[in-house]
């Protein structure tokens, strides 16, 4: 009676995670990473429980706090590659001031937040990017705050890479995913919309296909303002794709302590 | 004999600066010395001054009263006039003042070429003259210490010095001074001895966010980053920090944080993590006078019981505090060990008092000697980083070899991943558990003090009351009273059998602490080791002296 | 005689709606009910249960063993048929199953012009007949239930509750049960009975962050916004909840927070910060197994220690600990009165059992008694919110009215400004300290069990074991044993005389607890009121049954 | 020896804050606000003992969490004006998910924020709004993350005021107090550079004098576009006034518990 374990996703069926995650195992063999060399860090919540179901190094720590460990992990040995899979609740609610400060760094960890724009693992409240007006068992009165946009404060907070999926749209995210692995530079955002259809029911999947839409090759990532734009745009349509870059030394390029190579190979003792 | 020096005035007027001269140079004399600070929570003015007491044997312990009053404004005269000496003297940085003997050190080292901040050397000289010291030695550390700065201004300091020697010259030797004797030239305090020996015991990174009386040793390490190839990183905020350290510490690196009792609140949950995850996260704690923001600048023993139950859950922790910057640059070495060999958090507890104070102490080794980080380098694909074993402590690998390193904050299986199987679940908690028994089996014992025949009188005591207990037996025993004392400088956990035997049967078992409640009389007490017994405490934010803990023995 | 029903399947299949019908009829015909959930942390899948208990004397614990398994997939039938009682049976929502009775529940449901949900009508149905219970009351509940949704539903559901009859006709009276009694007709569970009595006793504001199993109390006071005049914000993380609901205790209305341990440790430092503000803040902590994220779904009594101690520095709290629903609804009103009176932070702990499970209480009151907030209202320009006071409590104002109400996180003066007078921190100290004595003097005393005579074993237990505990020691008494139960529902501060009386001198005294480590005997220990006792201790987990306890006290 | 009492500001001679102190006092009384209903909220900082200094009601929390109970103040008693003093750690860095999360609320507090862009009361260390490259205790080798921009978060979160002055400017200061205690909306952002003569070298009085500048008088505030420009703006010519302003209803506005008046006083008990 006791003996319950089971080693498959505690996702729910038609959970967009289960497109996310076999996605990121194609991107994970197209760029040809070598997984002893890959670092998986996450929170807490439906999204974060991802590294459990695949083949990597994890840590899996608190709520809202996959990026602090993931800095301090590229900063001891930068020569691994960290990346974060996090929920919208655990990196922009609870996780929302290492959010800021992890990009004014510009620490160079690849961050994947599934956003299916709701708390999961909690049962349906709200989360930072719920539409505003959704009902919930907290909110009964629908959501009265405006929703977090992370994309329009990581591009004018410069972070390093900023673009946006969708676990629907399988051929775009693994493209992103292969963009954003292959980012040689410091912070990278990939906000992936996730229907969630056991608490979601207005962003659905049907929702998401309807309106996510990639953006014009013509757009400039370099220019802020037009990135800010697309940003900026959510409803009939949501423009997905890279929306933004800079050059900005990655924070691990920076440290004296780091030209001898990681710190961690520094050790002896 | 011994003689108190207190130099007093506002913030920013460098009184920490001449503090350290006089501390420096008495030291290097062979003079003991004990120096302390009182500071309020201002950059600038306010009423902060520095204790100076140098002697002719160990002393451990400030003084109440100031044999020499060296007031630096007119608030420092008139409040801190009363507790001077009957025999002592004031010297004040004025044109003149009342009872006192005005020399105006900041107006003759600007008349004499000088900038404001070498108001120091003038008073040095006169400071040096008054006790009857000679003042070569003090000329010979400021030519040293000015070196590099150019010949200039080494003349311009000795010439000061020269003055104020001049200045005093009628005073020369008015106040009885101790004579050198065989006191080591070095002086620590216990900010640096901490923060030296996280370094040299191989701490490669440390987060934090500032918080007194915890920034110093941030602050050490920070500024000898190159020196010993560390990473300090300033934190967002303190849950951003711990959380940094398990990470750094997973990544394969001896890592600490440190901070004050509010930060430690915020880090409770990572410290929980850190339990779980089982990493050697060590959180330096600085404690100062709470609740809340409470009194920041002063010192107290109140975080003992949060310290070591903060934490959702059960885990295993260890405590230790240092009673003098001996003991932390040993404790901060033990600290860490403990932490990586038995994969859990450490606490190491100090205080505004014990970060602050200064004193002679035995030449440090500064070469570097990292500890065994205790992890394996052959796992294989097989690993299992939690695998269940007798002593609890399984073998940890770090990411980047050939064994995948899975680290879970959920309840896990042997290899790491979540599981709600409530076998595994169960097994593992009691594998966690048992590390217990490893850490008590190696738990430092307390240190007694002069308790060679069984005194009838113990006093307890833990982290800094250490020196001024110290100096209260030697005086008590002075006084015909058959004293002695027991120091914990680990205090969790403990091994009872050897805490037993320590502290026998006495007809008097008194427990010294910094805080209103006898916090760890109630450790004891919860462990079976004492029942009912006095209290001294002090929580007013000051620290205990020799003299006070005497006299309420004697009450 | 008793009876226990398993209800087994997956998350999402509507267990729980099974379950809460089951438990409601038979509450309603008279019978004893006691139910309580298994589940795992997921929303679709794994496996969960719910056990309906029912009996024809008061019971007050789940049991191991299941008389009738009603289980909804394969992997509840083979995983739970061992915990079938030998002459129990096993009912299958499928087409067949060896050694079980197969009936296809759902697709009945469909077939008959039903949903997938209006399965559970099926079950209670063909449970009801097995049972040999008629299953009128079953359809009347079912009419009430869906009166607002119409006509054909109510038919429809009817309809399936004899088609499930029908299709276990064979088995009808196959397990004997109990015959109603003079069971109350209500159900209460520990979440609901909390959140009402928070709503009924004034409370007007909650912010909270989701976290199982708090979020139980945090929704039903969001859904009764309107009825009772609330505000419940959700906050953005929990240290914005604590530091929110310091504000509107301190703009004036009750004000509670509701978590889980890992909540509660970030909230560490605002409970500091409301015991140096002297707000009454009320946290309502819902246990689960730990460190860090745990067994999120399960129970625990793993945090007590955690409660009592976290927060830096020293400040008077309260903790209470209820053990069943009715205590549920006393104590969350008791402690927002403490919080009230003596004006600093109060814990109020459950654990994911005590918030889950549902049993038969007496009618309860839903009409609005607020408390009395204990504020001044007249205020006037010279008033001091810290004013020193024999009894270390300081007249409360808000601010709007005459007085400026000033409250400071550093120490402060009587009028609530920071302050570095050291003499004037001390005797703020004190009078916060003195407010101990007062709550000491109001403490709840522990509640004895069946301690008429005196016994010769003791249970002592603390929240949520009191109900296992209760019938353990029922069962012992009929086994011949001279047992008898302390539950202590307020369990800090202690009124140590009367827990001593209590207490008393006793053969053996075991320490009853959800936890490795016997916390509360530890606090026991340190307030000097035990030495050795025995521990009974499960952290697995799962919550006692009072067979467990029984098997070990007879060991 | 033990009485050490002063009453007088804990500041340091030349500390800008003792310009912000006295305008604020003025801007109070030419707004003719009620002081009994005047709540002033902070944190832990040299910015934060500013409540100490004036006569009001005052809640001074902890280090980073004036906003969470700003934010219930508002909502227990709607009709008191709670005003937060505090500095740029204490906001933007300890504070940081609070900040970004009241501004989704649009929670009708007024926010002024001493920004000396460097911890003053810790003696010195980089804040989140440091320039980079500011060397420090701890900061060494320089500040290497990228400055927090509060005004361009703000901004894209939809904050109801966001404005800009300087503790060298008292006139333009003390204008745009009054325009924030006069704005009868949501969250709204005053953001004033402050100079700390002991700890910021950089950025000192002479330094901000010669670079603020007054926003043109075209300026159009509810141009999103502008406003961000403006944000963006550091360097040789830092805009100073109002950046920016929509009317999205405060947070306290939308309760329908508060439709009867001030939440305290339903009270009956
Ligand atoms: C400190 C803390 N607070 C709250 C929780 C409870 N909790 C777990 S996951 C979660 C939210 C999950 O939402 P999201 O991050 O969006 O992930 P999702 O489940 O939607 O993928 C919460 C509130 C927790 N584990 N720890
Ligand atoms: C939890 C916590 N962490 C750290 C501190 C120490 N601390 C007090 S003020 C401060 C920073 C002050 O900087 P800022 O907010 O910019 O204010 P300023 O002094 O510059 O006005 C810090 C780190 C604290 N009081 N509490
Ligand atoms: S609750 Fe939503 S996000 Fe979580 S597994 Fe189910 S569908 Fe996916
Ligand atoms: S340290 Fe800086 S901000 Fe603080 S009072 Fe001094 S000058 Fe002002
Ligand atoms: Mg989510
Ligand atoms: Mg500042």
């Amino acid at each position: 009676m006791r003996a319950l374990h089971s080693e498959s996703p505690a996702w729910c069926p038609g959970c967009g995670n289960f497109s996310i995650l076999p996605t990121l195992d194609e991107a994970i063999e197209e760029v040809g990473l070598d997984r002893r060399r890959l670092v998986l860090v996450s929170g807490i919540g439906q999204a974060a429980k991802l590294p459990h179901y695949t083949r990597a190094n994890v840590f899996n720590g608190l709520h809202g706090r996959a990026l602090p460990p993931a800095t301090a992990i590229k900063l001891v040995n930068h020569e691994l590659e960290v990346v974060v899979t996090s929920g919208d609740g655990d990196m922009y609610g609870e996780g929302g001031n290492h959010f800021i400060h992890a990009i004014r760094r510009n620490i160079g960890v690849k961050c994947f937040v599934h956003n299916n724009q709701v708390y999961g693992l909690t049962k349906g409240q709200a989360s930072p990017t719920s539409d505003p007006g959704m009902e919930t068992p907290i909110q009964t009165h629908g959501v009265m705050a405006q929703p977090f946009n992370p994309l329009a404060v990581a591009i004018v907070e410069g972070a390093s890479f900023v673009a946006r999926s969708c676990a629907v749209t399988r051929d775009h995210l693994k493209e992103m995913m292969v963009a954003a692995l292959k980012h040689d530079g410091g912070f990278t955002l990939l906000d992936i919309l996730q229907p969630c259809p056991s608490f979601n029911k207005r962003n659905t999947a049907k929702w998401y296909k309807e309106r996510v839409k990639p953006i014009a090759d013509d757009h400039d990532p370099t220019d802020m303002h037009a990135a800010l734009d697309l940003a900026m745009t959510w409803g009939d349509q949501i423009p997905i794709g890279i929306l933004y870059r800079n050059e900005r030394p990655p924070f691990e390029s920076l440290w004296p302590a780091l030209e001898k190579g990681p710190l961690v190979e520094q050790y002896s003792g | 004999m011994d003689l108190n020096i207190r130099i007093a005035g506002e913030a920013g007027q460098g009184i920490k600066t001449t503090g350290h001269l006089l501390v420096d140079v008495f030291a290097s004399m062979g003079l003991w010395v004990f120096s302390t600070q009182s500071y309020m929570s201002r950059i600038r003015g306010g009423l902060n001054w520095q204790d100076v007491r140098v002697a002719d044997y160990r002393i451990t312990s400030s003084r109440d009263q100031a044999d020499l009053l060296v007031a630096l404004t007119e608030e420092a005269l008139e409040t801190l006039r009363a507790e001077v000496a009957e025999d002592g003297l004031i010297l004040y940085d004025g044109d003149e003042a009342q009872d006192a003997v005005a020399i105006n050190f900041t107006k003759t080292a600007k008349d004499e070429g000088g900038s404001a901040i070498m108001a120091n050397s003038v008073a040095g000289g006169a400071i040096f003259t008054i006790l009857g010291y000679d003042i070569k030695p003090l000329i010979g550390y400021l030519d040293e210490a000015f070196h590099a700065k150019g010949v200039e201004v080494v003349k311009t300091n000795a010439a000061l010095v020269r003055r104020g020697a001049e200045l005093a010259s009628d005073l020369q030797g008015r106040l009885p001074a101790p004579q050198p004797s065989d006191a080591p030239p070095q002086v620590y305090d216990g900010t640096e001895a901490t923060a030296l020996s996280a370094a040299v015991s191989g701490v490669k990174f440390i987060a934090a966010y500032p918080m007194t009386p915890s920034t110093g040793v941030f602050t050490w390490l920070a500024k000898n980053m190159e020196k010993y190839g560390i990473i300090a990183e300033q934190a967002e905020d303190e849950i951003a920090a711990i959380n940094m350290i398990c990470g750094a510490t997973y990544a394969g690196v001896p890592a600490i944080v440190t901070t004050s009792g509010g930060g430690l609140a915020l880090m409770s949950e990572g410290l929980s993590l850190a339990g779980m995850h089982e990493l050697p996260a060590v959180v330096m704690l600085g404690q100062r006078p709470g609740p809340a923001t409470g009194l920041p600048t002063r010192t107290a023993q109140g975080d003992l019981l949060f310290a070591l139950r903060t934490g959702h859950g059960e885990f295993p922790r260890a405590l230790f505090a240092p009673g003098s910057p001996r003991q932390c640059l040993e404790l901060m070495r033990r600290a860490l060990e403990t932490a990586h060999k038995f994969q859990t958090p450490v606490i190491y507890m100090m205080d505004q008092y014990l970060a602050d104070l200064r004193l002679n102490e035995e030449e440090r080794d500064e070469t570097p000697r990292p500890i065994d980080r205790q992890i394996v380098t052959d796992a294989g694909g097989d690993y299992r980083r939690y695998e269940i074993t007798d002593s609890g402590v399984s073998p940890r690998a770090i990411p980047s070899g050939d064994a995948f390193v899975v680290l879970d904050s959920d309840e896990h299986d042997e290899e790491g991943h979540i599981t709600e199987n409530l076998e595994i679940a169960q097994a593992m908690m009691d594998k966690r558990m048992r590390k217990i028994d490893g850490m008590i089996a190696e738990a430092l014992p307390p240190e007694a003090y002069r308790d060679d025949e069984g005194a009838g009188t113990l006093l307890i005591c833990w982290g800094s009351t250490y020196l001024p207990c110290r100096e209260a037996v030697d005086i008590l025993r002075m006084n015909g009273h058959n004293a002695s004392m027991l120091h914990f400088g680990q205090i969790w956990p403990l091994n009872r059998d050897a805490v037993r035997e320590a502290i026998g049967s006495r007809e008097r078992v008194i427990s010294v602490e910094g805080n209103a409640w006898g916090q760890f009389a109630c450790v004891l007490r919860e462990q079976g080791l004492i029942g009912e017994v006095e209290l001294l405490t002090r929580y007013d934010g000051l620290p205990f002296t020799a003299e006070e803990i005497v006299a309420r023995v004697e009450g």
